[in-house]
């Protein structure tokens, strides 16, 4: 009788220490948030102190292996912690050395020799050789995830010569292989096999994979210190970094995977976030923006926003239909959804290298839309055939996007249903033709900044069943259009292919509608930092400026 | 006698339900004087039990109606928080059913401990638990170790009792209040907790209300006699006057059928119902079941009046024949 | 006397007065309490605005795909009770309109589950100590292991994300309750006298079952399934809240609040509005259900 | 004590039966989700080899018979319960990782539903059909149909945002080497830091709070209208008459007996508070199973899915367990029947 008593005073007491010592930190908490949110006043102790940034991605992926991921949340840790042969230049995304100081080919591009630089250290001291470079394009294309699918079919084996010497061979002639490199992150082979486990790669083991589930191994001016799987990442500077470093760049970035948008726009507004991605709603950013502390650029994405439709069913499967959906889409309106985003007739951002300027795309007009209607198969019975469209649960705006083409489809005569679909659901749903719905809307993104690799992701069968590619083209024709393409070496004749299929694309199947351009518009505590992205020099791939080394702590 | 230990003046009950107003006890009064054994004798649903628990202050659970002139225990009011003190002070209680009155999820032991610890503050342990060994050893508790050690449930119908009784007196009150402490029980042992129960009275010089309808023990036991029916009291006086000359025709009724004494037996006995408290009768509530009934009792309802020469003898009725025996025969 | 109580048994089914007599005797005891008539009143409004939701709304096509982002963001005024949404629609309608889904998932659930769940249940207390009740016994607990959100989401996962689905889900989830509460009447009921007595009379159990004890456990069961409704409108707006059900731009009330949630605190309204809807609804049904639980359960004693 | 063991052995093993046919029952359930769980996990871009690659690993090219066979050795033999999909990690590891925060938000939870219900209920019932006793009905109304998930963005929003109170979601974070138990508040005081463990409880209040307070409310008013039930029982009465102290009255003699059915249904809250935190865990951004589970679910990872469920059984098994053997514990005259 006696002990429960003591047992019920006992969680009394444990429950009134709880919500008394609340009471007692909350001045704590509070005095931190001020500092942080007005930092004007405390500057010269707040300097020394502030040297970690906080920053958020919309996700944190489950592991942050260079041969698995290839999202965008993996991109922007990527960029971090591993290096690559090439640097893509700031303003034109030309190849430009970085842990290879120079490159010559030979044999019409089937034989590549990479002098490397012999200065460079992993971020545990070990020096970089030609073998980690062989050890990394064998490792990616063994385990065949991420972006193994552009080198699989390409590199047909590496060679090292000597430390600084290697040598690419290639399978076929690929045009853009330099351009590409940029995505083949070299890892530190002596590490990985020193925590090599048992498993499916042969004498390679698991080929480190375990290991890299929370470490990394690259010689980025950072590495993974904390690795909180879905949740958060704490990068530390290298100390090891052969380059330079800015001496203002924050000593350790923390990482928070963040979606939801109220939590967002307190964390920031209360100062315990710095940085947020930016896949924000407009509301979000302009009740944000209304702190003058705070500012957002636009950083356009390697690709765009699509509408897919989906070319093998009733009635998206008729080339009329098609052509009607398009002229019923106003992109001027959507564009205003969010607040101004660059439009583009081709669909491929006219940014890209690569992309032609000789397409026109279906201007909007209800009229014309009827017309083309009342041509197809589907005239007199279009209200047997509901038209789904079906949008990403959580990407910021799209499902106005997808409201809005509703909207205006049932004003030309469409049935429409509209579905918001997880994430998982959508890849799902992706997978066979009968689960695909009529539209989809989702961005689709290139490798490399080249119109190949966007033309490769977006439209060839190879990704037909992903979400890259809800239309089910499956034209043989249009394969080998750009099979042919990506195989050019000859700069000239690439650029006049890339048109040509862009031409075909646009007139002949209709299977999307480009809504316009992607851009993440990033939202930031000035007084906390600055950045080159928020001077207006913006890298035209996205997640090159979010490479921390380039911050500036304030 | 000495002075009044209970004194209840001009009490009605009312309980309102859906029908309309039940008025159970239109005005009552009652006393019980220091040392007095007093019983209440009626049907079920006379309302014996409501005027007990109106007199222990534990009406107040139930959605009623009191109001009262005076309800003094011990010559204090039973008003408000203080009345209700005094009310604990002074009155100790056994219930009908002991397998209801005792905290089936507590031992005997804690129970008698918890009463003891109020009454006697600060005690050493010992003290207490001779106390407790007392009370029991005082109800003729066999075993009085192990019961202290059990939960009601290990105990027989008759040994709850005896715990209850032991339990009530343990508290030092002049009054007792037993409201039909042996319907619950078997026949064989009623006879024994009855007479536990006047033992213990009489040894230790309380007063007693003794509610119950089996007559012949009521009879055997208590000093005087209040006869209830349908919440009135129609005839009251000293134990031995009522069983040798019941006046009343209901007291005649209920005495006639005291050998019938289970169950129903009483219903039995006189033919007919307590009358709906939601519609009384107009006159005498017993009018309707009564073998003299005539044209005032239906229209006028009698007043108890004291009987002349009598001792402390009250009666309402309007046919009163003063005769020796009762009629038997016209109420079978 | 079984004879005479076998009797008054059947005359008490026919008469029609007693219970006439028995309804005016509940009602009098249910609505000395305003809580129950408050409860009363919002599921009877509930109930028709869910009926009538197109014809009650004000701007019925904002159920749909109506956009008018122009009047988006508009605070609560004369013209929009509860304010307008990020496309410009007006949420009053849409908050009336999303009841029906609501309803309708609930309503789905509840005959389920009551199908299932009491046809197992009086099954189980039929077979009462056999293979059979010991197997119905283990299913049920099967189910109840397992969280009915969880459970709910399962279903939609596996099959196809709509509200048909949901409330499959949600009642896979939620039937083992009413085997169970039925399983316990049944049982209890059987050592009733009455029970008892026809069943000396040599009726057979089945018929008992069906003539005795269905009509005595129905008042049980009507309860629950009161304050269920309420429940079950509370899961299922929990699973829209994560996207589950119903899919825009058809409004449900959960999934309102969860919109609404990315613009707050500017535009309070688009989370308030719905969230007060659900609360107000949900607490009909418990009041309603609380108010039956009384009257009914005091009848029993 | 000897038959108390032999039922919690008999328990024992029928949970365990009841867990292996709901773990095939899973298994086969998955077999028939459409859409292979293995290319939606490693993206579009993977190629077919490492597609097949992982579908062979995972036993998932053979038949269910012997996948099953094969997992139920694993489990039994090494305690391994296969392979995640989502996290590429053994489930088993995930559990580590993720179980124990949940189960201290679930702890801290089912503590406050025990103290705030019974207390606010007792109040209740103390001062029945008064002023207290109809504002805190009134509360209790309100805690249970309001959507957990309204309470968790108010409290958020005012108590961490305006008020500054508690933490904007979110956990403490440990450095591995200080990870124990993985429960926070634990790991805390083992490495003797007490700050950490009050900001850990701080960090912990408003998340168990939303969770809670539904069940709260709904705790409150069971164990308010058991007490009013023996408020008029004779034993209750006849404590009183006989003079027992108002306190012991109320805590004592009136709460004991009111405690047997607060505790049943008390564990069908606790029991079902890990299946509903998702929503406050995601709000209150705490990465943990019940999140972990819904992840599973939604990415049809075949052997999280079989472990989730499996762990959700055990959960529910114990805690009836424990509320059985508390209802026993509080009630003598089941107790006593049972040893006869």
């Amino acid at each position: 009788m006696k002990k429960k008593w003591i047992f019920l005073t006992v969680c009394l007491m444990a429950l009134m220490g709880l919500v008394g010592c609340s009471g007692n930190k909350t001045q704590e908490t509070g005095e931190k948030t001020q500092a942080a949110v007005a930092t004007e006043a405390p500057v010269s102790a707040e300097k020394t102190v502030r040297d970690t940034l906080r920053t958020t991605q919309t996700a944190i992926p489950d592991t942050c292996d260079p041969a698995k991921g290839s999202g965008e949340n993996d991109d922007l840790i990527f960029v971090n912690i591993y290096e690559t042969l090439v640097y893509p230049n700031a303003t034109t995304g030309d190849a430009e050395p970085l842990l290879a100081t120079s490159w010559t080919s030979d044999n019409d591009g089937l034989k590549w020799t990479f002098t490397l630089r012999d200065d460079v250290k992993f971020s545990d001291g070990t020096p970089m050789t030609a073998n980690d470079v062989k050890y990394s394009v064998d490792r990616l294309i063994a385990i065949g995830e991420g972006f193994s699918y552009i080198f699989k079919d390409v590199i047909a084996s590496v060679d090292v010569v000597d430390d600084t010497t290697v040598v690419f061979n290639l399978k076929k002639s690929f045009g853009p292989f330099i351009s590409s490199l940029i995505k083949l992150r070299i890892v530190n082979s002596t590490l990985l096999k020193a925590n090599q486990l048992d498993g499916n790669y042969g004498e390679n083991g698991d080929y480190g994979t375990t290991y890299l589930l929370n470490h990394s191994a690259g010689s980025g001016p950072y590495y993974i210190s904390t690795f909180n799987v879905n949740d958060s990442v704490y990068l530390t500077e290298n100390s090891n970094y052969w380059g330079a470093i800015n001496d203002k760049a924050p000593k350790s970035v923390e990482i928070t995977g963040l979606l939801d948008a109220a939590t967002s726009k307190m964390l920031l507004n209360s100062g315990e976030v710095d940085l947020l991605h930016g896949r924000q709603v407009s509301t979000t950013l302009k009740s944000l923006l209304t702190n003058p502390e705070f500012a957002t650029t636009s950083i356009a994405e390697t690709g765009m926003n699509y509408f897919m439709m989906n070319t093998k069913k009733a009635p998206t499967d008729d080339l009329h239909i098609r052509k009607a959906i398009s002229y019923a889409c106003d992109r001027n309106a959507m564009s205003a959804i969010y607040g101004g985003m660059e439009l583009s007739d081709s669909p491929i951002p006219s940014s890209f290298w690569g992309a032609t300027d000789d397409v026109t795309t279906y201007p909007y007009s209800e009229e014309d839309a009827k017309k083309e209607i009342a041509l197809s198969s589907y005239a007199n019975n279009l209200a047997d055939y509901p038209v789904e469209i079906a949008y990403i649960q959580g990407n910021g705006d799209t499902g106005k996007l997808a409201m809005l083409l509703g909207s205006e489809l049932e004003a030309v005569g469409f049935t429409v249903k509209i579905s918001e679909v997880p994430w998982v659901l959508f890849c799902d749903n992706a997978a066979t033709v009968e689960t695909s719905p009529s539209i989809t809307n989702a961005n689709s993104n290139a490798s490399y900044p080249e119109a190949g690799s966007l033309l490769e992701v977006k439209f060839s069968s190879m990704t037909a069943g992903t979400f890259n590619q809800n239309e089910w083209i499956l034209d043989d024709k249009l394969d080998a259009m750009i099979a042919d393409s990506l195989a050019t070496v000859d700069n000239d004749a690439r650029l006049a292919k890339y048109a040509e299929i862009q031409k075909y694309l646009t007139t002949d199947v209709v299977p999307t509608i480009n809504t316009f351009v992607g851009a993440v518009k990033p939202i930031w505590n000035t007084s906390v930092f600055s950045w080159p992205a928020g001077e207006g020099s913006v890298h035209v791939l996205e997640e090159y400026n979010y490479y921390y080394a380039d911050f500036m702590m304030k | 006698m000495g002075q009044n230990v209970l004194e209840i003046n001009d009490l009605s009950v009312k309980y309102k339900v859906y029908e309309g107003v039940l008025d159970v006890i239109p005005d009552l009064s009652l006393y019980v004087q220091e040392g007095e054994r007093v019983g209440l004798v009626g049907e079920t649903g006379s309302g014996k039990t409501t005027v007990l628990k109106a007199s222990a202050a534990i009406l107040g659970n139930t959605p009623a109606i009191v109001n009262k002139k005076e309800l003094k225990v011990c010559g204090l009011s039973i008003d408000g928080i203080r009345g209700k003190k005094n009310v604990r002070k002074n009155v100790s209680m056994i219930f009908q059913d002991p397998s209801t009155s005792l905290n089936p999820t507590l031992k005997i032991q804690t129970q008698m401990l918890d009463i003891l610890k109020s009454q006697f503050p600060k005690k050493s342990k010992g003290f207490y638990h001779e106390m407790m060994m007392r009370a029991l050893k005082s109800v003729s508790m066999p075993a009085p170790e192990r019961v202290l050690d059990s939960y009601p449930i290990q105990l027989s119908g008759g040994m709850r009792q005896r715990v209850c009784i032991s339990m009530a007196l343990m508290k030092n009150t002049k009054i007792i209040i037993a409201d039909e402490p042996t319907t619950a029980l078997d026949v064989t042992i009623e006879e024994q907790i009855l007479e536990l129960i006047d033992d213990l009275v009489k040894k230790e010089k309380k007063s007693l209300i003794l509610v119950s309808h089996a007559l012949g023990t009521v009879r055997k036991i208590t000093d005087r006699l209040y006869v209830m029916y349908a919440g009135q009291i129609v005839e009251s006086g000293l134990t031995k006057d009522i069983f040798d000359n019941p006046h009343h025709p209901y007291t005649i009724g209920l005495i006639d059928a005291t050998p019938k004494l289970t169950g129903n037996g009483i219903a039995d006995g006189i033919a007919g119902d307590i009358p709906s408290y939601l519609n009384p009768p107009k006159g005498c509530r017993f009018a309707p079941r009564c073998p003299r009934a005539t044209q005032i009792c239906r229209e006028q309802a009698p007043v108890l009046e004291k009987m002349e020469g009598s001792v402390d003898r009250f009666v309402s009725c309007h046919n009163l024949e003063v005769s020796e025996k009762p009629v038997v025969s016209s109420l079978t | 006397m079984l004879a005479a109580y076998l009797q008054k048994l059947d005359s008490d089914k026919t008469n029609k007065n007693s219970r006439i007599e028995q309804f005016k005797r509940n009602w009098y005891k249910f609505s000395r309490n305003p809580m129950n008539i408050i409860g009363l009143i919002i599921v009877a409004v509930v109930i028709f605005v869910t009926i009538f939701a197109k014809t009650l709304a004000p701007h019925p096509e904002d159920a749909g795909l109506h956009v008018d982002i122009m009047n988006a963001f508009s605070k609560p005024t004369l013209k929009n009770w509860a304010g307008t949404d990020e496309y410009g629609r007006d949420l009053f309608s849409r908050i009336i309109i999303g009841l029906r889904p609501s309803m309708g998932i609930a309503i789905m659930v509840l005959a389920i589950s009551v199908t299932i769940g009491v046809l197992l249940g009086l099954v189980a207390g039929y077979y009462k100590g056999t293979l059979i009740d010991l197997l119905i016994s283990r299913i049920t607990e099967l189910f109840m292991s397992i969280p009915p959100l969880i459970l709910a989401m399962v279903v939609c996962t596996m099959f196809s994300n709509n509200y048909f689905f949901a409330a499959i889900g949600i009642a896979v989830a939620w039937w083992p309750w009413y085997t169970r509460i039925t399983y316990n009447l049944v049982t209890s009921l059987s050592n009733e006298l009455f029970i008892v007595y026809t069943e000396l009379a040599g009726v057979k159990m089945m018929k008992i079952i069906i003539r005795e004890m269905l009509p005595n456990i129905t008042s049980s069961i009507l309860t629950k399934m009161t304050l269920d409704t309420g429940s079950i409108i509370l899961v299922a707006s929990s699973m829209s809240y994560v996207g589950l059900g119903v899919q825009p731009p058809t409004p449900s009330l959960g999934s309102m609040v969860s919109e609404g949630i990315a613009y707050l605190p500017e535009f309070w309204w688009l989370t308030v509005m719905p969230a007060l809807a659900v609360v107000v609804i949900v607490m009909g049904f418990n009041l309603l259900g609380d108010g039956l639980t009384d009257v009914l359960s005091v009848e029993d004693k | 004590m000897k038959e108390g063991l032999i039922y919690v052995f008999k328990r024992f093993i029928h949970i365990l039966i009841i867990l292996l046919v709901l773990s095939f029952i899973v298994f086969s359930f998955i077999r028939l989700i459409p859409g292979d769980p293995v290319k939606s996990t490693l993206g579009p871009l993977a190629s077919e080899e490492s597609v097949n690659r992982m579908t062979h690993e995972l036993y998932l090219d053979r038949p269910l018979v012997v996948q099953y066979g094969h997992w139920l050795k694993n489990v039994v033999t090494q305690g391994d319960f296969g392979k995640s999909l989502l996290t590429s990690r053994p489930v088993s590891l995930d559990i580590k990782e993720y179980l124990p925060r949940s189960l201290e938000l679930c702890f801290l939870s089912a503590l406050m539903i025990l103290v705030f219900g019974v207390l606010f209920g007792t109040i209740s019932a103390v001062f029945r059909n008064t002023w207290i006793d109809n504002v805190i009905r009134f509360l209790t109304y309100l805690g249970v149909v309001t959507p957990p998930y309204a309470f968790g963005v108010l409290f958020l929003l005012i108590f961490s945002y305006l008020l500054k109170w508690f933490p904007i979601g979110g956990l403490p974070r440990f450095s591995p080497e200080n990870v124990r138990t993985g429960m926070l508040s634990i790991d805390a005081l083992l490495m003797g830091n007490f700050s950490l463990f009050i900001k850990v409880l701080q960090s912990y209040f408003l998340p168990c709070l939303s969770l809670a307070i539904g069940s709260i409310a709904y705790q409150a008013r069971i164990h308010r209208s058991a007490m009013v039930e023996n408020v008029n029982a004779d034993f209750i009465a006849f404590a009183e008459v006989a003079g027992v102290s108002k306190s012991k009255l109320i805590f004592k003699h009136l709460m004991k007996p009111s405690f047997i059915p607060t505790l049943t249904v008390y564990g069908l809250q606790v029991a079902s508070l890990l299946g509903n935190a998702f929503i406050i865990e995601s709000m209150f951004r705490i990465n943990g199973f019940s999140q972990y589970s819904l992840n599973v679910i939604l990415n049809k990872d075949p052997y999280g899915i079989v472990a989730v469920t499996f762990i959700f059984g055990v959960i529910f098994a114990v805690v009836n367990l424990c509320i059985d053997i508390g209802v026993v514990a509080l009630d003598p005259r089941i107790r006593l029947k049972g040893a006869e």
